[in-house]
């Protein structure tokens, strides 16, 4: 009986299979188990340390995340080391405990933004990329394409957003970037969830907008806005989807008329990235029926991949608390596991290419101060059938500094308010 | 209040309560759903302390008549005067602090309360406690609760239906549910007691005691009732006046003996003579 | 205790075919746990007019429901006993096959359909039958005949009708039914007198001209042995006595309780001085 | 373009969702009307529909054929309903059987991500939902196909129903439960095949319905929520009134845009989600039983 | 033989007119407060702070619901709004009144939503049924967007999801689930104490008397405005005070889109499965909607673990709570409450069968 002696380290998946947005949720937590899968059955672990995992059904549902979070807590004598609940609302739900309970909040891509200043929030991670990364991402992607900064003046960018504190997160961030330009920027909400859209898109048509920065969620909201704009004669090319409700199923839901839409990318899919093909290989081919996806055809999508790498950060923090605490071959605590977390970095290509997750990610280190990371992007168009890769190279804001700038002070502000004292980190 | 038997009802059958001046006075009343024409100019008044009674084919006008008196339905013409204060339009809770209580052709209990509660529901015009003294159970809230339950037994006592007091009215038979309304009716103390067909579906027995009720509260307090009933036996025997409408118009009115003989209501109501 | 001399000619069933109803003793319980009837057995012959008397909550509602199976909808149940239309038992029945089969039931207190006119409440009243056209006039006509009243209040809902009016348009609506076995429960209830003599012609035209058999459960116990021709008393939940309706009649009992008549003739309301409990000799 | 043209416009565009509106509502009416329930299980009924029609549709069926079996479906539903949920609830109150159907509307949509699973699909229904250029040449407005589709679907599906309510014996019978379980049993009414009968409509409706919304916004489970916005459409126009549905569609669908589109933005936007409500309460404290509703009776 | 009323003489109607007039249940009822108050010391913090004290506060909810629903017969469809109002009233209540004790702002809170309340109960006096209850969700999407458009409810946070602040009363901080809990558990039993003297006083017959019958009850001289209002504010009291604990003392975060109209949907479902009109079937129906799931949730995946697709057990889930909730309302349409009564009713007649 070795196999009973085997260490383990057990991760939550706090998954949403059923109700509006389980077509994020199977894709992304399939991606998450599937990894945590492959890693067991390729490396027999990280290090010998048998990685098993518990799941919750939140449904997306604050409240329902919180029971969750309060039930994973705690698996037998094993402690959690971290919560990676998939929706910003869920990561505010917690964001207030995890400190107390020694759990990281792995925001990957979405949640609170300024959570990206590791002084205030040492628990909190937002790899690779946040919301204000995100939207000054789109608005510099919309700058090259119009010629530069000097010819956006007057130009109309509406931010059609769903109605919720998700939606309003890149605003303070975007109103900057648009003063600073001479942007005119209109705000229009769509409330949840989203299936009419006449209104909104009749005022887009009346504003003569440029560009729509869509920020929406669920794939019925975003078919309804890609239909809804073709109703409307919007040219698809000038909308550009945030990476949340910008995956294959959304672009599915507005059927022909998604042709030519802009997406953003924060992982990029497809299954040409060694790691993604060696997991089919491992998991799904030859009916090896250990794979997670319900339907494999998804295995590749963006959805998928991301739910990948969110599980190649864990397994990734595991293996740097192990090292760092020496503790190689045994589970880590979640001070540990955090500090593993916080040493994440994937700037040498070697290290990545060993991944098998070369050009998948931007490259990126997150440090004491950091805890963002790359702040970096892809720009992706559908062709009616997939995406494809529009933009060059990764691209972030044209000036990240000044991004940096706004989340520490807004970050420092609610320190102050909350008599937070801040972390010393060494630049 | 304490009803109990009187005894000397027992012995005779004196009235204790002589006639007064009108308590209620109808003038001209005309009702109309929009193509019917329910009550055509009805006039009639009732006298205090009497047991008036309204008779009529089916679809005459009676229960609307009562409908009326106590402002359930509003008449296109005429006025009301109740205790010598006229009123063109009357409201249901108007007739309610002027003394008028009333039953119901098709039962109007509470249906989702038991026979006791149903009862202690008539008390509510003499309940005064607010909603927090009730919560937290202050003085006068325990103390008017005590006070009005003692009254709700004495008349579950009276109508002898002491067995069901904890009952929903929703599982009582028929006949009992008539009783339980009545009581919820004398509990408020009325002036005037208005009763639409109290005696249907009962047997004779049953209609006599229901008779005795009546006649007793009347004796007994000189509560003034108006009362629609189709059998000829009960009105006849029990009632002072009869008013008779027919297609909403008012064809006769006088004592049972008049009325028993005036051959419009033979032949509009009565059929064969009594 | 049982007056009527049981001679075995006044047995119901003597009369006519055979029993077109048999209960045989019967136990319903409400609730699950309210026990209404304890033992109740009655038969209703073929064409026979049969009366079921008794005072408030004696159970005859209860009765009649559980026969037409109308019993489920309020929750209650024949535990025990047995109840026999035309020879079939009736415990898998729903009440649409008992229409189907012939038995209607009019419900105590009307239950019309507020919101249809009455002359619809009556056309559905003839929803199993598969007639139309002049054919449904003539049944409506047949209908309007009986209670003229209905005729003027043809197109109003019914719901705005008169206690009297619904009634009427009750028992209309289930002669549309064409009935083979009739359920009345309390039908002279709310009515004015001479009505509740026509009902009772009614009632018996039915049942002469077109031989339908007949239980009624009725407060008005005078007129219901004048038309029926056997009779069962029911107290709280069980028997009390029965027998042929002329012989009831004479019961002094009888006579004493249930048409208030004593040995000096019927007296005034007015007089009744003693509150009398029918239930000292139950 | 003149503001005029644009209020137009913003009209034209409410009305067209209105319509849409409508749809779904009509299958709530149906069954009000016929029972007395209010059917929460609506909008799932809808998302089952569609689903099941898309998911039959992947298994190689064409169109025509599709079409007949997601209606088979629907029809099963219907029964499965009446059989072992209205059946053994006969005449209980209408909170017992409106909670009845909030069970049900969690069974389908477990079924309906059992049998389909998740994936989000999109339903090509070949009529294109863009403006029909002469039209706009001609009128400056913008209408699309599937619009004008959904226009003449919704006006059959209504006027049919309101028949077969008005002139029909059923319809009659559907009248006569709804008013009062008991006695339609008393007198033979077989509420078995009604139920049925009305519950398989339902369904058709619902798949209409759905198929309608599915091409516009994706056949996903978000579908479920359409029935939000058939409610306020519901007490305008009275929950017993077919023909209502319409008018009370196009009403809400109409003044919901131009609140949005007008007062919305003075305050960050997202009025239309409430202002139908309000404008409901407004109606209904003129006329408590919608503006067709059949009159609530109170008689004592 | 233990349930029975036999020997228990009521001599005064006071005495008959006790909240508990069986001695059974006197002492049933304590046992359950005692256990209520010991709990913690067995229970663990997930039982705590993520069964039992979201449990507590949505029955306290329900309770409201019911008020309005079950007692007056108004079919309402707006608290989760009126549980928005408490929880932002509670912040901004704490936020700008230096030092206020949580139980007075959450008092407070309730104030504030049974005055939204009033407002929003206007339209019952001539809207009936199902109607009204459609009507009602123009409060639930009003407030929810109201709170949400007007950034001074949210004192200008520009996320708009707002971290509540700890439970301090006198001095003390309510930090730890088992404070916490004792802090609902106190508030809830106190008011569910009132809610049942209220309901069974005359207030209570009134509520029901306009509920069975508002025609009879207004020709007995009650007023439809006062009693309909006064339903609909001591309601939204309740889910006020619901919904201030349950953003403070569960959640505890406080944003809009915490109080959607599933949250109002959900606890319909409460009042009914629980059942109408009861006291108890609050409490019992806030267990059945809110812990049922997460029961099934945990069995299946006790169960079949990773071995079935976690999407179908998720589904399967959903299914089975569903015809759970049907068969139930087949075998007792008058919900979970009903099923208590009459198991005390057979017992009181127990061994004998009637
Ligand atoms: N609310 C109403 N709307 C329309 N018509 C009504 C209304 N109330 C009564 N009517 C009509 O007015 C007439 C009188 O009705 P009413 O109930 O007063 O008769 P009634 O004398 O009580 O008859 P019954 O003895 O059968 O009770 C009837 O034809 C009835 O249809
Ligand atoms: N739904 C019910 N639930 C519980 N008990 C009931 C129910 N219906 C009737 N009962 C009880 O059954 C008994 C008989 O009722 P039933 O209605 O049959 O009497 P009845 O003979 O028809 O009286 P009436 O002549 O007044 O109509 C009554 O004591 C009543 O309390
Ligand atoms: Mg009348
Ligand atoms: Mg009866």
């Amino acid at each position: 009986p070795t196999m009973a002696q085997q260490p383990e380290q057990y991760f939550p998946v706090a998954s949403m299979r059923v109700g509006p947005y389980n077509a994020m949720g199977t894709g992304i937590f399939g991606g998450v188990i599937d990894y945590l899968n492959y890693v067991n059955i390729k490396h027999g672990g990280v290090n010998g340390v048998k990685l098993v995992y518990e799941e919750c059904e939140t449904e997306y549902n604050a409240a329902r995340s919180v029971e969750c979070y309060q039930r994973l807590l705690n698996r037998g004598d094993q402690k959690m080391l971290l919560w990676d609940p998939y929706g910003t609302p869920l990561a505010y739900a917690v964001i207030g405990r995890v400190a107390a309970d020694n759990v990281v909040l792995a925001q990957a891509g979405y949640g609170r933004t300024d959570a990206a200043d590791g002084r205030v929030w040492p628990w909190v991670f937002g790899a690779t990329a946040n919301y204000w990364s995100q939207i000054a991402m789109k608005l510099n992607f919309i700058q090259q394409k119009e010629g530069g900064i000097d010819k956006m003046k007057g130009k109309t960018i509406v931010h059609l957003h769903i109605d919720t504190a998700y939606g309003r997160e890149p605003l303070p961030a975007m109103r900057q970037i648009a003063k600073d330009w001479g942007v005119n920027l209109i705000e229009i909400p769509i409330a949840p969830p989203g299936l009419e859209q006449q209104s909104q898109w009749l005022q887009i048509r009346q504003a003569k907008a440029d560009w729509v920065t869509f920020w929406g969620a669920g794939a019925g909201m975003s078919g309804t806005a890609i239909t809804s704009a073709a109703r409307v004669g919007f040219p698809r090319n000038k909308i550009i989807f945030v990476t949340f409700g910008g995956a294959e199923e959304d672009m599915i839901a507005g059927g022909a008329q998604a042709k030519d839409t802009h997406v953003v990318a924060m992982v990029l899919p497809g299954k040409q990235f060694p790691l993604i093909a060696d997991i089919e290989k491992v998991l799904y081919s030859g009916g090896a029926g250990k794979g997670n996806m319900q339907n494999p055809a998804r295995v590749g999508t963006i959805y998928y991949n991301r739910g990948v790498i969110a599980a190649v950060n864990y397994v990734e923090a595991l293996r740097n608390a192990q090292r760092i605490h020496n503790k190689v071959g045994k589970p880590v605590t979640g001070a540990e596991f955090r500090d593993g977390y916080e040493a994440l970095d994937y700037t040498s290509e070697a290290r990545r290419k060993e991944l098998g997750i070369d050009g998948m990610i931007p490259p990126y280190k997150l440090t004491c101060r950091n805890h963002e990371g790359a702040g970096t992007f892809h720009m992706m168009q559908w062709d009616g059938n997939k995406f494809q890769i529009v933009s060059k190279d990764w691209l972030g804001a044209n000036d990240p500094k000044f991004i940096r700038q706004l989340i520490e002070d807004s970050a420092e502000k609610y320190a102050k308010e909350n008599n937070i004292t801040l972390r010393d980190c060494p630049n | 209040m304490t009803i109990t038997v009187p005894s000397s009802i027992l012995q005779s059958a004196e009235r204790a309560f002589p006639f007064g001046p009108p308590v209620l006075e109808l003038e001209s009343i005309s009702l109309r759903f929009g193509g019917v024409q329910a009550l055509t100019n009805i006039s009639f008044n009732v006298l205090e302390h009497e047991v008036r009674a309204i008779i009529g084919p089916n679809g005459a006008g009676k229960s609307s008549m009562l409908n009326v008196i106590n402002g359930i339905y509003v008449p296109q013409e005429g006025s009301i005067t109740v205790a010598g204060e006229r009123l063109s339009e009357m409201t249901p809770t108007h007739a309610a602090h002027l003394g008028i209580a009333r039953t119901f052709q098709n039962i109007a209990l509470f249906r989702g309360m038991s026979v006791l509660d149903n009862i202690m529901a008539g008390r509510i015009l003499r309940t005064h406690a607010t909603f927090l003294e009730v919560a937290l159970q202050l003085p006068r809230a325990r103390r008017e609760e005590t006070e009005n339950r003692a009254v709700v037994e004495e008349i579950i006592e009276f109508l002898e239906i002491e067995h069901i007091r904890k009952t929903p009215v929703s599982r009582l038979p028929y006949g009992l549910q008539k009783r339980v309304e009545l009581g919820r009716a004398l509990a408020a103390e009325p002036k005037i007691l208005l009763l639409d067909e109290p005696m249907a579906g009962m047997n004779i027995e049953e209609k006599q005691d229901m008779c005795r009720f009546i006649l007793d509260v009347n004796d007994h307090y000189g509560t003034t009732v108006v009362l629609i009933e189709h059998d000829m036996g009960v009105v006849m025997d029990i009632s002072d006046r009869v008013v008779v409408l027919d297609y909403g118009k008012k064809i006769g009115d006088g004592t049972p003996d008049e009325v028993r003989s005036n051959q419009d209501v033979i032949d509009a109501y009565l059929g064969v003579a009594h | 205790m049982n007056v009527a001399v049981k001679s075995a000619a006044d047995r119901p069933a003597a009369t006519g075919a055979g029993p077109i109803l048999a209960v045989k003793n019967i136990e319903v319980i409400y609730d699950h746990v309210i026990l209404v009837l304890r033992g109740v057995s009655l038969e209703v012959p073929q064409g026979g007019i049969v009366a079921l008397l008794g005072g408030n909550g004696a159970g005859k509602s209860t009765t009649l429901k559980s026969i037409s199976t109308l019993l489920a909808s309020e929750r209650g149940a024949v535990t025990k006993g047995s109840i026999e239309f035309r020879g079939e038992r009736t415990d898998q029945l729903t009440p649409g096959d008992l229409v189907g089969m012939g038995m209607v039931q009019v419900m105590e207190g009307r239950h019309c359909f507020g919101h249809l006119t009455v002359e619809e409440n009556l056309i559905t009243g003839a929803y199993t039958r598969p007639i139309r056209g002049a054919e449904l006039r003539d049944a409506l006509d047949k209908v309007y005949a009986y209670f003229p009243r209905l005729k003027v209040r043809r197109s109003s809902l019914a719901g705005y009708t008169s206690g009297g009016e619904q009634q009427m348009t009750a028992i209309g609506r289930a002669m549309m039914a064409k009935p083979n076995m009739l359920l009345l429960d309390e039908p002279s209830m709310g009515l004015a007198p001479q009505i509740v003599a026509e009902i009772f012609e009614i009632v018996r035209d039915l049942n002469q001209k077109e031989g339908v058999s007949i239980l009624l459960a009725e407060q008005n116990t005078n007129v219901a042995l004048k038309y029926a021709d056997y009779g069962y008393i029911l107290e709280s939940g069980r028997i009390m006595m029965d027998g042929p309706a002329k012989a009831l009649a004479d019961n002094k009992d009888v006579k004493e309780f249930y048409l208030g008549m004593s040995s000096e003739g019927r007296k005034s309301f007015r007089d009744i001085k003693s509150y009398r409990r029918r239930k000292r000799w139950v | 373009m003149p503001d005029i043209w644009f209020f137009i416009e913003v009209l034209v565009g409410g009305l067209l969702s209105g319509i849409m509106y409508s749809l779904v509502a009509l299958g709530f009416v149906l069954i009000y009307k016929a029972s007395s329930v209010f059917n929460f299980a609506q909008g799932a009924m809808v998302f089952f529909a569609v689903l099941t029609f898309v998911g039959v549709m992947e298994l190689g069926l064409p169109f025509w054929a599709a079409l007949p079996v997601a209606i088979g479906v629907m029809v099963l539903v219907g029964m499965a309903t009446e059989r072992f949920v209205l059946r053994p609830l006969v005449s209980q109150s209408e909170d017992t059987l409106l909670m009845a159907t909030i069970g049900l509307s969690f069974v389908i949509e477990g079924v309906a991500q059992l049998a389909w699973g998740v994936d989000v699909r999109n339903l090509d229904l070949g009529i294109r939902d863009e403006p029909i250029n002469w039209v706009m040449d001609k009128t400056g407005m913008l209408i699309s196909q599937l619009d004008i589709t959904a226009g003449i679907v919704a006006s059959v599906m209504v006027a049919s129903l309101a028949l077969l309510f008005s002139r029909t014996k059923v319809g009659r019978g559907l009248r006569a439960v709804a008013d009062d379980h008991t006695a339609a049993l008393s007198i033979g009414i077989p509420l078995k095949h009604i139920w049925m009968l009305v519950w398989a409509t339902a369904g058709v409706v619902a798949l209409v319905a759905g198929m309608l919304w599915g091409a516009r916004s994706g056949v996903q489970f978000a579908l479920v929520w359409v029935a939000l916005k058939a409610l306020p459409v519901l007490i305008i126009g009275g929950f017993t009134s077919v023909p209502g549905v319409i008018v009370a569609g196009l009403l809400v669908g109409a003044s919901e845009k131009v609140v949005e589109v007008y007062i919305g933005p003075k305050f960050g936007g997202g009025v239309e989600v409430w202002f139908p409500y309000v404008l409901a309460v407004l109606f209904l404290l003129v006329r408590p039983e919608g503006l067709f509703g059949e009159k609530i009776i109170r008689r004592v | 033989m233990f349930y029975r009323e036999a020997g228990q003489f009521r001599t005064s109607y006071a005495q008959d007119s006790q909240i508990f007039p069986l001695r059974q249940d006197r002492i049933g009822i304590a046992i359950i407060l005692i256990a209520a108050v010991l709990l913690p010391f067995v229970a663990n913090a997930y039982w705590l702070s993520a069964i039992l004290i979201p449990w507590l506060v949505l029955s306290l909810v329900a309770l409201g619901q019911n008020i309005l629903m079950g007692y007056a017969g108004q079919l309402s469809l707006g608290s989760a709004g009126f549980m928005a109002v408490g929880a932002f009233a509670c912040y901004n209540l704490i936020l700008r009144v230096e030092g206020i004790p949580f139980v007075v702002a959450v008092a407070l809170s309730g104030v504030c939503a049974a005055l939204v309340g009033i407002v929003f109960g206007l339209p019952s006096l001539r809207i009936r049924g199902l109607y009204l209850a459609v009507a009602t969700l123009a409060s639930q999407f009003f407030i929810v967007w109201a709170l949400d458009k007007f950034p001074w409810f949210k004192n200008y946070d520009p996320a708009g999801v707002i971290t509540a602040q700890p439970i301090i009363m006198f001095g003390h901080n309510f930090a730890s689930p088992r404070e916490k809990y004792w802090v609902v558990l106190a508030i809830v039993a106190v008011l569910a104490l009132l809610a049942k003297n209220m309901a069974r006083g005359s207030v209570g017959r009134g509520w029901m008397a306009v509920r069975d019958m508002d025609v009879a009850a207004e020709a007995m001289g009650l007023s439809l405005l006062r009693t309909k209002l006064q339903a609909f504010a001591i309601s939204s009291f309740y889910c006020g005070v619901g919904g201030a604990l349950f953003a403070f003392a569960y959640l505890q975060t406080v944003e809009p889109s915490a109080f959607t109209i599933e949250l109002s949907f959900r606890i319909l479902f409460m009042v009914i499965i629980g059942g109408l009109g009861t006291i108890m079937g609050s409490f019992l129906g806030a267990g059945f909607i809110l812990l049922m799931p997460i029961f099934l949730n945990v069995f299946f995946h006790g169960v079949f673990g990773q071995s079935v697709d976690a999407g179908v057990i998720s589904a399967v889930e959903q299914v089975i709570f569903g015809v759970m909730i049907i068969t139930f309302l087949i075998y007792e349409p008058l919900g979970l409450a009903r099923v208590w009564q009459l198991t005390k009713e057979r017992l009181r007649l127990w061994p004998f069968k009637h």
